[in-house]
């Protein structure tokens, strides 16, 4: 395969459909959240990438087996790409037993290691996972394995100390790793303008001495084609890739948010460059009939609704469950006092 | 006296302090036009204007760092972290300059730290934390834990004019369920001063923060059976106020040390150890700690139930000292 | 057996165990060409090879965060921080990752992350720093600090083949000073045991690190006079060895607790909570703490050796609780 | 003043004689504390900045009164520049009584606060005093001054979380910051290649967005025309300036680093380099009589004589006189334990 080939010719018809599928799978999944989040069922918050799932879908789609990835809260769609379940992400949010992390954390923070492809827990601090995900493919450099790392960072987690550390670490040890620069324009309130000097994150590359390309967030065949050229170059030896990937995130922070700090310009103007409506759109452009679209669409909504059942129906976590594995097979010491456990007993000094 | 929340009671120190002195801003991830993701500075930046009310990169050790520098230069920020989880990002900053400057070269460094602290919400193992065991062997620093909206706004008018660094630990499950009439104008909870919460006779509860109040209705259920409870909120972590801790142990000579921080290396080590060391011949019971286990904060609402200390586990714990 | 030094000791064990497991390898600040600042891993890259012997950019949280993911990924990194004071640099991702991966996810972290550390060679704040109690409250992480070349050598074996993230903290002062037969080959101290330094009587010291020394020379001194003291080497931090603790205490009645880490907040705490939670009944006397006063470790000689506890201060301790 | 104007023209004789004062005296200063080292009179470390003095004596002597810089341990030179005394140094190397952090801290750990101009104490952290010292100046600007602050970093140093967020921070800020980067091509042993996969720092302003340049760190006139030009800018706001300045390390880290591992050749290269010599040089070619010169010499060589007997008179500080300022006014604690303090009263419980 070359990588200059373009997805749209490369990809086979079957290919684009499944990107579509997760396309429609990403948003469903998400729908589905916000009415739990309604309905009071989400414990916690809840956060959407809605406007923005073709950074994720795009990215993780040009991985291969063995690679290994770290979502970031807005790339629970990668997990979806990368083998993860609906139901396991449903479980999540619900704070659910059978939930992966088994209702010890939240959200996307879980995470699983194997020969298939691995993807390590990402943790709340931004910029983390760039060192850690730089390490994880040196390991796999030393035991002969050309193994790729895929992770994202937003606009505002390219401030972070841990972002610079990582990516220079990564630069200089030439680390099969892949940044993508997820450019929504905001962190949080804050806007671009308040979070760099210079808004072009993809400058970053130069600076660090590693490839750098600015592609189109929204269109998930461009995601696709720059995260493959650069999963190639990584997989070459030839280092890692900043994809600085333009985007919006067309809901608040999280759902309580109402980004009133947002120009409805903006949300506008990018409401007209939803990503699903423009695949399908170009899907549509290029002979694919409606009735396919519509088959996946109706997939995606039985399979949901399947997922979604299992995952109301699993119990709470057991109260005492969650006192081992702080070391290997350790279980932590009841905090109970020893005086109160004789007190209990009937015991006296 | 106008009645205030907990995190009212915050807000409305910080504007207090802002309107009567110039030298006083704040800076963090959000604080402006979003008035902070628990919109504690909610209306400041329309009060105060941008340059009081400084949105910052996401950059916990450049944004300490900075106030640092301002700190030095006559000003006193107000550094903001959005969960206090993320101190650990700056963590250097703190315990390396901040507390060590004064003692080195004579730079004092007066700057609150602030953020939300402690769990109870379901925020999972980075969003729940109580990270004052981090801070307590070093020394420059102050470490404030109010536990009232009262103290809440008297602690921050206080470590605002605090000619050293004060880590502000605001409890996030109080900011929204706690009210109360608060002093109006100038009220100041001197730092390294703990209060009596409630008197009693048979046993010391030494706490602070949250544990306050499920110590207070602990108190409450075991009045019901005749033990009378005393307890003390702390108020204050570094410099620890040792005479009313001693003071209160020599009354009743049982002690329960309650706090919200996992158990081993906890904060109630130092207290044990400062009663262990100055009230030895004043004890009729062995000093017990009630405290979670050795875990990280888990997120589940079951498990964090577990994993937290609440009213029954410390009335048992009464019961059992008392009884010893 | 050979005669080794304290630093020799570390070296051998690591050389040892990288010959025998491809997956331990090294990566810090000029562990490479140089050897290490302090010439730890002189000779590693000769023998091993640059991508098992890895000089990092100067880089805390980027070399830390490395060693984590390496570890994830069957590897048995060694991370070497050029000084322990730089720790605060790389502090987040031992607190926020490495400590509570494997409780959150499943993800073990078999890291070893070393320097060194401690007072006594006028390195200033910055280079004599004892942070251990920074990491006493972190559950998940395993905290060892020998005293001695054999100890350095069983307890390094021990923290690289260890499933979870271990602290290893080398003092610096002993580097070069402690010399002794070391046992060959496959020699482990188990991470969690202390070890009875010398048996004794009267008192019990419970210390670790280079304290450990200053009081067996006080134990000397207070021998002339008649008083047998027994001293317990810590050797580990976290998990600290309760059973042993409370062994001593019972049977001295009369505790000493002796670090270098700063009084107020030290791991002291804990020690005396400890106590007087399961051995109220057998104590004689105060537990009394032993350590330097609450500042930084100051540069000049004569100030650091007023900081530091020594022989003297520790005899005059062990004759005033016995006196008691 | 215009800066453009090179300084050769701008400067007056006097003050060109000035410039080659201190570059004597910082390297008069730094051969006299080698003697105490070797004396064993310097307690702890000796770290040279031989052969680069002209960064540091050409830089600081573009500030102005009332302007703000932190050194590092190689820009000793700059507070001679800013006004700190040989005897000072002395005193911080052999932590005297007399020494400004009264032997609490070491060798350039020390600092002042004046309307005159101030030196914020540096700490070893490499890094931190960007963000500080970016905290320090939006102080000022906030007070209505217009003060500009310099500080330095090494090719090191630049791989800091703290460098990457104190920057980009001062760019976002505008801050009038100065920052140095001083590539002496290594850092303790590890050369720039192991450092960044692009040696080019002065490229890493692009990607702040602020103004960058890179300078003959061993051309003093060259360092003062860029940072002149650069404190400029910072006062009429227009932010912050990275000078990337080319130099070399002539000894090692420290006294006690042999430096086995830079190649010889490159020793031998810089060394015909030498910054005092090239700036003696270009006085003698500009009609300056070397009596001049040697007049300046004797008088420096003079002054470090006094200097240092005064400093080599001064005490030990008192064993316990380092208990004060914990907070203000405060003194620590003395540790002995109570029922130690009671023993030795003779009281008993
Ligand atoms: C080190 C750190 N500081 C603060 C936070 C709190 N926080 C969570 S998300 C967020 C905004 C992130 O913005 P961006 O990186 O652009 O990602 P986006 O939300 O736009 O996807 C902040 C400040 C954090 N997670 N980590
Ligand atoms: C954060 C941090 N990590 C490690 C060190 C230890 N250290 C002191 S100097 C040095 C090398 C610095 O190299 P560079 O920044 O190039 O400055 P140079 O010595 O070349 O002037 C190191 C690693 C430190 N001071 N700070
Ligand atoms: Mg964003
Ligand atoms: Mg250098």
């Amino acid at each position: 395969m070359t990588s200059d080939k373009p997805a749209a010719d490369r990809l086979s018809r079957d290919q684009l459909f499944e990107l579509f599928y997760f396309l429609k799978l990403n948003r469903g999944l998400e729908e589905k959240l916000s009415n739990l989040y309604r309905q009071g069922k989400v414990v916690g918050g809840l956060y959407r990438s809605l406007g923005q799932e073709a950074c994720s879908i795009g990215s993780s789609y040009a991985l291969e087996r063995g690679d290994i990835f770290t979502p970031l809260i807005r790339n629970l769609g990668a997990i979806l790409v990368r083998g993860g379940s609906p139901h396991d992400i449903f479980c999540q949010y619900m704070a659910k037993a059978d939930s992966p992390s088994r209702g010890r954390d939240l959200n996307v923070h879980f995470g699983w290691l194997s020969p298939e492809g691995s993807m390590p827990s990402v943790i709340s601090m931004l910029g983390d996972m760039i060192p850690i995900l730089t390490g994880a493919v040196m390991a796999e450099r030393m035991n002969g394995r050309r193994t790729v790392a895929l992770t994202w960072i937003g606009d505002g987690g390219t401030s972070t100390g841990a972002f610079h550390e990582g990516l220079n670490l990564a630069c200089v040890q030439k680390a099969p790793l892949v940044l993508i620069v997820e450019n929504n324009g905001w962190a949080y309130s804050t806007p671009t303008s308040k979070q760099t000097a210079n808004p072009r994150f993809v400058d970053r590359a130069k600076a660090y001495g590693c490839f750098g390309e600015q592609v189109d967030g929204n269109d998930v065949l461009a995601v696709y084609d720059a995260t493959r050229a650069a999963v190639q170059r990584a997989r070459q030896g030839q280092g890692p890739t900043l994809i600085e990937a333009m985007t919006m995130r067309m809901k608040g922070h999280a759902e309580h948010d109402d980004m009133k700090y947002v120009p409805q310009e903006q949300i506008d103007q990018w409401a007209r460059r939803d990503p699903i409506a423009l695949f399908e759109k170009f899907l549509l452009s290029n002979g694919v009939a409606p009735e396919n679209l519509q088959a996946i669409a109706t997939r995606v909504d039985e399979e949901l609704v399947s997922e979604l059942a299992s995952a109301e129906a699993s119990p709470m976590p057991e109260a005492n469950s969650a006192m081992t594995d702080i070391y290997l097979g350790s279980t932590a010491e009841d905090a109970t006092p020893e005086i109160v456990r004789n007190f209990r007993n009937g015991g006296r000094r | 006296m106008a009645t205030l929340t907990y995190l009212e009671a915050i807000r409305e120190a910080m504007d207090q302090e802002m309107s009567r002195d110039r030298r006083v801003f704040i800076l963090g991830e959000d604080v402006g036009a979003y008035g902070g993701a628990f919109r504690v500075t909610a209306g400041f930046l329309e009060k105060f204007g941008p340059e009081r009310v400084i949105d910052t990169p996401i950059s916990e050790t450049g944004l300490i760092g900075a106030a640092i520098g301002a700190s030095l230069f006559g000003m006193r920020p107000i550094a903001e972290l959005q969960f206090i989880d993320f101190i650990a990002c700056g963590f250097n900053q703190i315990v390396n300059y901040a507390a060590k400057s004064r003692f080195r070269w004579g730079g004092g460094v007066p700057i609150v730290i602030r953020g939300p602290s402690g769990a109870g919400v379901h925020g999972g193992p980075f969003h729940s934390q109580s990270p004052e065991s981090y801070f307590m062997n070093v020394p420059g620093l102050k470490i404030v834990v109010p536990a009232t909206p009262t103290d809440a706004k008297g602690l921050m008018l206080a470590a605002i004019r605090d000619p050293d660094p004060v880590l502000f630990l605001e409890h996030k499950y109080l900011y929204r369920r706690l009210k109360e009439e608060v002093p109006e104008g100038d009220y100041i909870t001197p730092i390294g001063e703990a209060r009596i919460a409630r008197e009693g006779e048979d046993v010391s509860i030494i706490t602070y923060g949250a544990m306050v109040h499920s110590s207070m209705e602990a108190a409450e259920i075991v009045a019901q059976e005749g033990l009378s409870v005393e307890i003390l909120d702390l108020r204050t972590l570094l410099p620890m106020d040792r005479p009313r801790i001693l003071e209160t142990v020599k009354k009743t000579g049982r002690v329960l040390i309650v706090h919200e921080a996992t158990k081993t290396g906890g904060p109630g080590g130092e207290i044990a150890a400062l009663i262990a060391e100055h009230a030895f011949l004043h004890l009729d019971a062995p000093v017990v700690r009630v405290a979670p286990p050795d875990t990280p904060v888990p997120y589940s609402p079951p498990l964090e139930e577990f994993f937290l200390p609440n009213a029954a586990k410390i009335a048992e714990a009464i019961r059992a000292v008392t009884e010893y």
